[in-house]
């Protein structure tokens, strides 16, 4: 086991309130903390708009911290490091966001999320608050599908989230939109390297020098499957198969795709699996209409990718292109 | 039938709050093995906040003092734990209305505890996870209904760690710890070992864990 | 010394090639090779435009690869991992964008893109084509200021000259406009970890367990100060007073503000970060009007950071913010 | 007063491609002390295309095949080295315009590659660069211009050898190695090795470098 990882940081018992600060001040006035818990929301909420409440363990960032803003998420709930938000934090924010039109929650499926934002809806339904929860179940590495864990697809659900709910009229119909684009979205991982707990400073797992693990999960959980190191072509190669047989992506389908880096891995390397990627798609049939490469869902600094693709019909794109503002992500018209 | 009052309730609630406190490092180790290695974290968050609680506030019933500690739990360790053990102690704390805590006081709570937690996470007996340490104290405590609770305690010491150790046979179903099925085997549940802890610190003994 | 630093590519020969490749196919048709050599154009340069090539080594993307679209450059030209590329990929890329008006040439003030860059220039001229050159030269590192390096400030230079060259109507006032706005551009690196060369796989640098280096190149070349690993907020203030110090910035100086991931730090250390550079800069009377936070030029797998101010006039703000659309980043009106 | 023929010439340079190649580890790991620890990588690539340019394009005189290895450099090194080596061969190519390479011959067109290089790259003697191998290797072989040039070679190898040596001392003012300032100090300059290399090589001499 080697040293632990530096991490810059100050007490890691404030870590998450000071990302908050940091992150408000990012945002030059168009976000503000929650009072009294960690979670940040917008201060430009319009009136009677369905809310958007998205969130889970910290560590990830941007993912969900930072994807607050016209056009994405109203607020966001901070758990400490890879540990889901308490009911408290949940229930203060949706308090916060509503705006009459109840609260639509976007979160990955954990147990832990899942628990904790249960808990929370049922205290905001007991107070008047109707709570919609659509969770992200993208991880193809689980085999049972209402079993999946949300991984790098949770951006283009956040992304058409903010879109639905900026002009949805009711919640349950922002709800049933997003729940069917959830159809279509399937991602896989792989890490060739260890993320570490800033609370204790060890890496969440141990991978021999020569191996990579398919399937790791966004908090350096256990994955399906060790391999040996494999090229780039190679690996790519194995990944889309795995994405495209899953749903399975047929012939003629036009998707999004997106290779999110989990950390430590470049830019350089991304670009150089979506060669592969693309030539795999194009043999297949299927169209790439966008391409999103960038940090979205990261694990500190676990070295790997995930790649994503999501199904579009005319309104998926639609919600996908959508401008939007945040401190992480934005795009124009 | 005797039973401990309020004060020695709360005593052994804050020496098994403490041993949690104290299994930090252990509990994030063994969640290392088979989930993201953080459980002592959320753990020991909650549970030290559970201690300065039941410090402070006032309780009537020996249910009080559950709910206190299952306020603080819920409100303070994040994660699946924080959900699994607040609700287990919320829960727990409904039938106790009085001041005494006697065996089957305990074990009708802890049912009650098992039955919401069940609710909560959707998690069946045999999954790997918590549910694993708690359902076998109960029917350990059931066997032993007539004695002395802390005789009982003491009796139900190898149910929950039977129960800890089965959850080295099972595949995950449930958690951080679900992808890894078949390779999730030979590794114990760290939530189970943390109830089993809680058990122990609660009924006197020496409640440590090797790192 | 410890293993090699897993990587994600093929044929180590056929890195820049490929990186080229994959960048093309996430433009959806906006970027194009330019034939026979690694370099990058945009498929829909304006007749008549002031063109703007900008360039470097590779392996620090998106910095200079990806930074190719609409309000950005109108080329990239693509050195080997830390090595400026030669000039006949610079010539080539300059003839193929060239509209007429000239081309500006904007890199990071290094011998060797200095030498490369030039002899191209030349060339080009020899071809009838007018260049002008502006090197980044933002790093306080350096003592002497006619030799300072490029580092994260080439963000804002680029991000400028894509605004400039955009309208402008002549070569010498983009290039002049670009001068100006440089003399209020300073950066400061730090490094906590080291990155490593793909073609060796070797780290570039070793830092023992418990120090970091201030003033770290963008290729892990030294640095000026090798100090104990300290806390986020003792290193924020003084990197803050490095960069203010420096040029000085003064009370009463409004300023955009760049934390630019060099690689493996997470977002989560770069907001807690901004927290600490924005009080002592809120002390010093410095207000800040844009932030940006990401991985703008990376080293690889290095872990740290560098900190950018540049302060703004009218002018400057409005090229910063302008509109701009390219792989790696875009922003609306 | 006899020289080194087009083949001979030829030959020599080849051995000299051949000697960077084989150094390629070794100039990165001295890289990796004052610069970014790719000076090994870019001479390699550049200097194995100027052998295979040397098989295959023909030459009527000894500047041609200067030239040759110049232009290959310059288009396949890139990086500071690249402009700089490229530079060097070019320029030194542009007197040699006959078909033997004399003593004074290498001299003045070593003279006209270091110029040219001190106006390419703005750097001075001194200042920790491969000028610092170039200007004693040609002092070395003005004293000794009335001999046979292999002879003349040799007597230089002190020369090259005591300019790289003397870089250690030096402070960095160009070049990735400028920040280190003083912390440059100790370390020998790469690109003032790979000359000593190239100068070693073409003297027929043993052409290694310790790793
Ligand atoms: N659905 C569930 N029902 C009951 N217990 C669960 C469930 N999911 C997880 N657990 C328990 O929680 C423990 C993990 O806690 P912790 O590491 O704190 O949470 P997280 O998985 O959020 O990191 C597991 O060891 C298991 O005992
Ligand atoms: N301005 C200059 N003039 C002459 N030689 C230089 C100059 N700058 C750098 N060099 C030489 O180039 C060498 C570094 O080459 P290399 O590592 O290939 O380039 P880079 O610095 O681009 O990585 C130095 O050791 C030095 O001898
Ligand atoms: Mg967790
Ligand atoms: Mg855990
Ligand atoms: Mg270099
Ligand atoms: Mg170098």
């Amino acid at each position: 086991m080697g040293a632990k990882t530096k991490k810059i940081v100050n007490d890691v018992e404030a870590l998450v309130p000071e990302v908050i600060e940091g992150l408000v001040l990012a945002s030059h006035g168009s976000l503000t903390p929650v009072p009294g818990v960690n979670a940040l929301m917008r201060t430009d909420i319009p009136d009677d708009k369905v809310a958007l409440l998205i969130g889970g363990g910290s560590g990830h960032e941007p993912m969900y911290t930072a994807y607050v803003g016209d056009g994405l998420a109203d607020a966001s709930v901070c758990g400490n490091i890879f540990a889901a938000p308490t009911p408290d934090i949940i229930l203060e924010a949706t308090k916060a966001i509503h705006r009459g039109k109840g609260v639509l929650f976007v979160y990955g499926n954990y147990a832990g999320d899942n628990m904790n934002f249960d808990i929370a809806a049922e205290l905001a339904e007991a107070e008047g608050i109707t709570v919609k929860t659509v969770r992200v179940m993208d991880d193809v590495a689980v085999p049972k599908p209402e079993d999946r864990r949300g991984i790098g697809g949770a951006f283009y659900q956040v992304k058409a989230a903010g879109a639905i709910c900026r002009t949805a009229t009711s919640l349950d119909q922002a709800a049933a939109d997003l729940e069917r684009m959830r159809e279509g979205l399937r991602t896989v991982g792989v890490a060739v390297g260890a993320g570490s707990l800033p609370e204790t400073g060890e890496p969440t797992f141990h991978l021999p020098d020569d191996e990579l693990e398919i399937g790791m999960g966004a908090h350096g959980e256990p994955g399906v499957e060790r391999r040996k190191m494999m090229d780039a072509t190679s690996l790519a190669k194995e990944m889309t198969r795995l994405v495209v047989d899953d749903l399975p992506f047929r012939s003629g389908d036009r998707v999004a795709m997106l290779l999110n880096n989990l950390g430590a891995t470049t830019m350089m390397e991304l670009l150089i699996v979506n060669r592969t990627v693309r030539s795999e798609l194009e043999a297949a049939g299927i169209e790439v209409a966008r391409t999103d490469i960038g940090p979205y869902l990261t694990c500190q600094e676990m070295a790997g990718f995930s790649l994503t693709l999501q199904r579009l019909d005319d309104a998926i794109e639609g919600w996908i292109n959508a401008p939007c503002r945040s401190p992480a992500f934005a795009q124009g018209a | 039938m005797s039973g401990l009052g309020i004060e020695d309730t709360k005593a052994r609630l804050t020496a098994a709050c403490e041993a949690i406190v104290a299994a930090k490092d252990a509990l994030c180790a063994a969640d290392r093995a088979i989930g993201d290695g953080d459980h002592g974290v959320g753990m020991a968050r909650g549970f030290s906040a559970a201690a300065e609680a039941l410090a402070t506030k006032p309780a009537a019933t020996v249910g009080d003092l559950f709910k206190t500690v299952g306020m603080a739990v819920m409100g303070k360790s994040g994660g699946a734990s924080g959900a699994v053990f607040g609700t287990l102690f919320m829960a727990a704390a409904k039938p106790l209305d009085g001041d005494t805590l006697t065996t089957s006081g305990l074990a009708d709570a802890l049912q009650e505890g098992l039955e919401a937690v069940k609710k909560r996470g959707g998690a069946q007996e045999g999954q790997k996870t918590v549910l694993d340490a708690i359902a076998p104290t109960i029917a350990a405590l059931r066997t032993v209904s007539g004695e002395d609770i802390t005789t009982a305690l003491k009796t139900a010491a190898g149910a929950a760690k039977a129960g800890v150790d089965a959850t080295k046979d099972m595949v995950a179903r449930t958690g951080k710890a679900r992808t890894l099925g078949e390779r999730s085997k030979g590794h114990v549940d760290p939530g189970a070992q943390s109830f089993a802890l809680i058990r122990a610190a609660f009924a006197g003994e020496d409640a440590t864990l090797a790192g």
